[in-house]
């Protein structure tokens, strides 16, 4: 049965979907980004190499795309606190879009400033 | 899987981070421009304690917060229960954290 | 023939108001003793408490006294009730409807200044009826079912009773035969004290309410056991059922007396509007006027594509319709109708069945260790039963029951010993299908529900009713001869279908033939052969018997216990009634 | 007579119905020409399977009118109260597909197993506690209370089991309460006339609590009578977050 026909065929469990996805990648992220930075201090030139290595255009683009999933998990998980802590607002599916279309947005300006 | 404990340290952690992610990103779009180098980051960080605390701050929120992300990822897609829960979840928890503290320390000691 | 065996002490059958008020009651009198739940469906769920939709009549506050809700049932009843019985229901639904607030955990309705807020149904002289919205019975059996799982209750869930069998001897009842359904197994279960609280529910007419689970099993079993039954004629129909085409279960389902009541139009396949033609009161006439009015009109051929008339809301505005009926106009239009701007097409609908076991004030029968409560038990409602005054009964009697038995259980030492000729009986009588070729039942379920509406329903006389004993004999006859596939009997619905069936053409009979029995109109029945009251004075009602396998109907003579023809218990300074003119 | 019926049916169209036939976990779909009707939920068309066409489906229902929560299943994927779900609206391409309640044990056939769901309402705390007997006044409460508001917003659960089928968290976790207990145990935590409030907010507090949704609103989605157990399982965080400090203290 397609996704169309089931239970979760409906905006914010897209939502929910794209919060966990999100976090998922940027916790197995996260190892790489330390070890890199690490370099800093035991061999400074290799962390200049993966610096130059960010240059390349689909390295940009996958930089863009961390951004992109750093700022969604942020607005999206801020939707969910205001879900939980702040009274119920009948607009969650409008919160959920704001949320994408904001780390979208935030996203582009990463890039459009890289390139 | 998550009791009272671990969900009031995930939305602690996430209210605490969301200035600092702000932040980081607005870092990074400053930065990006023009591309980046180590000479250019280092001379930012080394040697100042508010990005020392800054960046600490982050790395221990963000070991938390991923840990019991993950921990509920783990249980709820790979159905691991129990003790190999747990022990995962602080494994993942000071893992995060010790590579962390690595980096920071790596781009701010003077 | 293998059975399971299983012993208890307090056994109930049913999970209504009045079964899991009997469990409650029986766990907090006799902790001690074993509790035994059983259930056709689901605990909660089955039985027709949750679809109470008006509310609960009890007399606190605006003025009302037990008196008056007790003048009310009796005259509401047209002098048939038994006076005791009706009293004890008025007395103790006070002190329920405190139990519900204060220990279940109910939420009624309250008015502005925190106080229960009661409307007035028909036929009532005080502002009485307590209610939740119009789902006044999920909120009671919500929370009572909630009770009853957090106790220490053993609980047979799709549990079907199939026999009451009587002790070796006679000298009371020993126990119940079920089918475990979702195995497709025999189960004897041993008790002290037993509870029927299955709900009567008329569901052989062509139109009925009540849920589906009901088939009348409790009152069939009852008959089997040689009990007394009363008022078997009265059976209530409700005006308003949806009529939506043969195929579908929606049709016959209620659409709520308010609609009427807020200046509703009943319009026949005419378009034109008929019920003053019958009626002064026209539409907001009583239940059982307004449903002979339109059975009238439907017999004269002026009907909609159906067969029924219609219901029209339209000229008090669809958005006002809309919002007053919220549940309503959602429920017709999950179901494609157009209740707040169009026209529904409806029926008159069996709803609810006022006869009975003959039982006494303390829910006790016959035959020692069997207690009847709810709509299984009669006397309480007369001829008619007033909206609002079920639900009070189910949960007054279903208390009163628990106390009873958990005090009965306490002064037994052993459980009685079956007469396992009697549990042979029955067992072979369930399994009797299972031993002729498979055919389909339901064509002989559509025959049943045509022969009561035809000739036992809405109005009635002598020709018709003999015709219909008649068509029911054959239909039980043929039923004889229909098989079901025994290769699976794990929740088969198709046997059980045909058990239902036995149930439904077993009390079927025996109310055509109250229903000849009783020559004059009262309440529910009318016979147009004999359309007068009678003589209150002289008031019987009707008690049928199985013996030797033949059904008897006798008349007995109303004990005004309390009350007589003419009397009144409210002083004479009292007004005639305390509603508002409306 | 049904043979009128079946005459008509005769010249009606037919629609493709699949459905799920097994015994606990073994199972597969089978196929049925229903004929269509202008009046039919789709607990007529298992009715009609069962009345012409398979006498030995096996399906649960009780009140048909949306009041008991019986007749729950899974129709073209989503979990839907079939008395009164018009057939016209969930046809999927003259498709009808109809499988039991998810997350719930199979029974037989479409009936499932709904004693789990129970077990959990009843370790919810979702049972009322009370403070008062019968021989005490029933208390005046404002029904334009902040609390009672809350309460009125919840209160109208069939405990159909469709928002426990149709949650991931469930699935998931076994131990997860679900929604309608979990909304339940909310509106006991407003009810000022219960007396357990710590005792339930420690209920709702451990593995399997209020703590493990992730608000994908799927209870919101398909609850049949429009609540929204999602805002009240946000609530029952609120109020255990307070306590958490509380406890702290």
């Amino acid at each position: 049965m397609s996704l169309a026909r089931t239970h979760r065929s409906h905006p914010l469990w897209y939502a929910y979907a794209l919060h966990r996805v999100s976090g998922l990648l940027l916790a197995l992220f996260l190892p790489l980004h330390f070890w890199v930075l690490s370099f800093a201090l035991t061999d400074p030139a290799r962390l200049d190499g993966f610096l130059h290595w960010a240059d390349l255009p689909a390295v940009k683009l996958a930089e863009f795309g961390l951004v992109f999933l750093l700022a969604v998990h942020m607005f999206g998980g801020l939707r969910l606190i205001a879900l939980e802590f702040l009274p119920w607002s009948g607009r969650q599916k409008a919160y959920a879009a704001a949320a994408a279309a904001l780390a979208f947005l935030v996203a582009g300006l990463f890039l459009l400033r890289a390139v | 899987m998550l009791d009272l404990r671990l969900y009031m340290l995930q939305r602690i952690t996430a209210i605490l981070m969301a200035p600092l992610v702000l932040t980081h990103i607005a870092v990074m779009v400053y930065a990006i421009q023009g591309g980046l180098s180590a000479a250019e980051i280092l001379g930012r960080t080394q040697g100042s304690l508010g990005w020392a605390a800054f960046y600490g701050l982050f790395v221990a929120a963000v070991s938390v917060h991923a840990a019991i992300g993950l921990r509920a990822i783990l249980h709820e897609m790979a159905g691991l229960r129990g003790t190999g829960l747990a022990i995962f979840t602080w494994a993942a928890g000071l893992g995060l954290f010790a590579m962390g503290a690595r980096a920071v320390y790596a781009v701010t000691a003077a | 023939m293998q059975i399971e065996r299983h012993d208890t002490d307090i056994l109930i059958l049913g999970t209504g108001g009045a079964g899991l008020f009997a469990a409650l009651h029986a766990q907090q009198a006799a902790p001690e003793q074993k509790i035994t739940i059983a259930v056709k469906g689901l605990i909660g769920k089955c039985g027709c408490t949750r679809m109470v939709q008006g509310g609960y009549n009890v007399a606190v506050g605006t003025g009302d006294s037990v008196e008056r809700h007790f003048m009310d049932t009796i005259k509401g009843g047209k002098w048939l009730p038994d006076q005791d019985m009706a009293w004890k229901l008025c007395k103790t639904a006070v002190e329920r409807i405190t139990e519900l607030e204060n220990e279940i955990g109910c939420f009624f309705d309250r008015n502005p200044d925190g106080t229960l807020h009661q409307k007035a149904f028909a036929g009532q002289t005080a502002d009485r009826t307590v209610h939740k919205g119009d789902l006044t019975g999920i909120e009671i059996i919500s929370r009572l079912m909630e009770q009853v799982l957090a106790r220490p209750v053993e609980k047979l869930e799709e549990h079907r009773a199939i026999g009451l069998i009587p002790a070796k001897g006679g000298e009371g009842l020993a126990g119940v035969l079920f089918i475990d359904m979702r195995r497709g197994a025999f189960r004897f279960v041993r008790a002290k004290t037993v509870l029927m609280a299955t709900g009567g529910g008329p569901t052989m007419y062509r139109y009925h309410t009540p849920s589906g689970d009901k088939t009348m099993d409790g009152l069939a079993m009852a008959l089997r056991l040689g009990l007394p039954l009363r008022d078997m004629e009265m059976v209530q129909f409700h005006p308003t059922g949806l009529l939506a085409g043969l195929g579908t279960r929606m049709t016959g389902t209620v659409l709520e007396e308010g609609l009427r009541g807020a200046g509703g139009y009943l319009l026949n396949g005419d378009g034109q509007r008929f019920m003053f033609d019958y009626d002064d009161h026209g539409e907001r006439a009583t239940r059982d006027v307004v449903s002979r009015g339109m059975y009238a009109e439907m017999r004269a051929g002026r009907t909609t594509p159906n067969g029924g008339v219609y219901i029209s809301m339209a000229h008090l505005g669809p958005d006002k319709v809309a919002s007053q009926f919220k549940g309503m106009v959602k429920r017709c239009a999950d179901c494609g109708f157009d209740l707040a701007g169009g026209r529904v097409e409806v029926v008159p609908t069996a709803h609810y069945f006022m006869g009975g076991v003959v039982v006494d004030p303390e829910t006790r029968t016959a035959i020692p260790g069997l207690y009847v409560a709810g709509e299984d038990a009669g006397g309480a409602h007369g001829s008619n039963r007033l909206g609002g005054n079920g639900v009070a009964n189910s949960t007054v009697y279903g208390g009163v029951a628990g106390d009873v038995m958990a005090a009965d259980a306490r002064a037994m030492t052993s459980l009685r010993t079956p007469d396992e000729a009697v549990l042979e009986a029955e067992i072979a009588r369930a399994r009797h299908p299972l031993t002729r070729k498979a055919q389909p039942i339901q064509p002989l379920r559509e025959a049943l529900m045509d022969a009561m509406w035809e000739d036992v329903g809405v109005l009635r006389d002598a020709e018709g009713l003999k015709r219909g004993a008649a068509r029911v004999a054959e239909i039980g006859a043929e039923l004889k001869e229909i098989g079901v596939a025994d290769d699976n009997l794990a929740f088969n619905l198709t046997w059980h279908d045909w058990l239902n069936l036995q149930s439904l053409v077993e009390i079927s009979d025996v109310i055509a033939r109250a229903a000849l029995w009783r020559e004059n109109s009262r309440g529910a029945h009318y016979r147009e052969d004999f359309p007068e009251t009678g003589d209150l004075e002289s008031s019987y009602f009707t008690v049928a018997r199985q013996v030797d396998g033949e059904t008897e109907v006798t008349r007995e003579a109303v004990e005004f216990s309390i009350v007589r023809p003419g009397e009144t218990l409210l002083k004479e300074d009292e007004a005639e009634t305390l509603v508002a003119a409306q | 007579m049904g043979n009128a019926v079946d005459i008509v049916a005769e010249r009606e169209t037919h629609m493709t119905v699949r459905v799920w036939r097994g015994q606990g976990d073994q199972g597969r779909y089978e196929s049925f020409e229903v004929p269509e009707r202008e009046n039919q939920t789709v607990l007529d068309v298992v009715t009609w399977i069962q009345q012409n066409a398979d006498p030995s489906l096996s399906y649960r229902y009780a009140c048909r009118v949306g009041m008991c929560g019986s007749c729950a299943m899974t129709v073209n994927g989503k979990p839907r109260w079939t008395c009164r779900t018009h057939v016209q609206k969930v046809l999927d391409g003259g498709i009808l597909e109809i499988a039991p309640l998810r997350n719930m044990p199979v029974i037989k056939d479409l009936a499932a197993d709904m004693s789990g769901f129970f077990d959990k309402w009843v370790a919810a705390e979702g049972v009322f506690h009370p403070t008062a007997t019968r021989t005490d006044e029933i208390p005046k409460i404002d029904p334009r209370e902040e609390r009672r508001v809350e309460i009125d917003n919840a209160i109208e659960c069939i405990n159909c089991g469709i928002c426990y089928a149709a949650c991931d968290v469930v699935a998931a976790n076994p131990d997860y309460l679900g929604p309608a207990a979990l909304n339940r145990a909310w509106t006991l935590v407003n009810d000022q006339k219960d007396g357990a409030r710590d005792a339930r907010l420690a209920a709702v507090s451990g593995g399997g609590g209020c703590h493990n949704c992730h608000s994908q609103q799927g209870c919101v989605q398909h609850c049949p009578n429009d609540l929204n157990p999602t805002a009240s399982i946000a609530g029952l965080k609120r109020e255990t977050a307070k306590s958490f400090f509380k406890w702290r203290r």
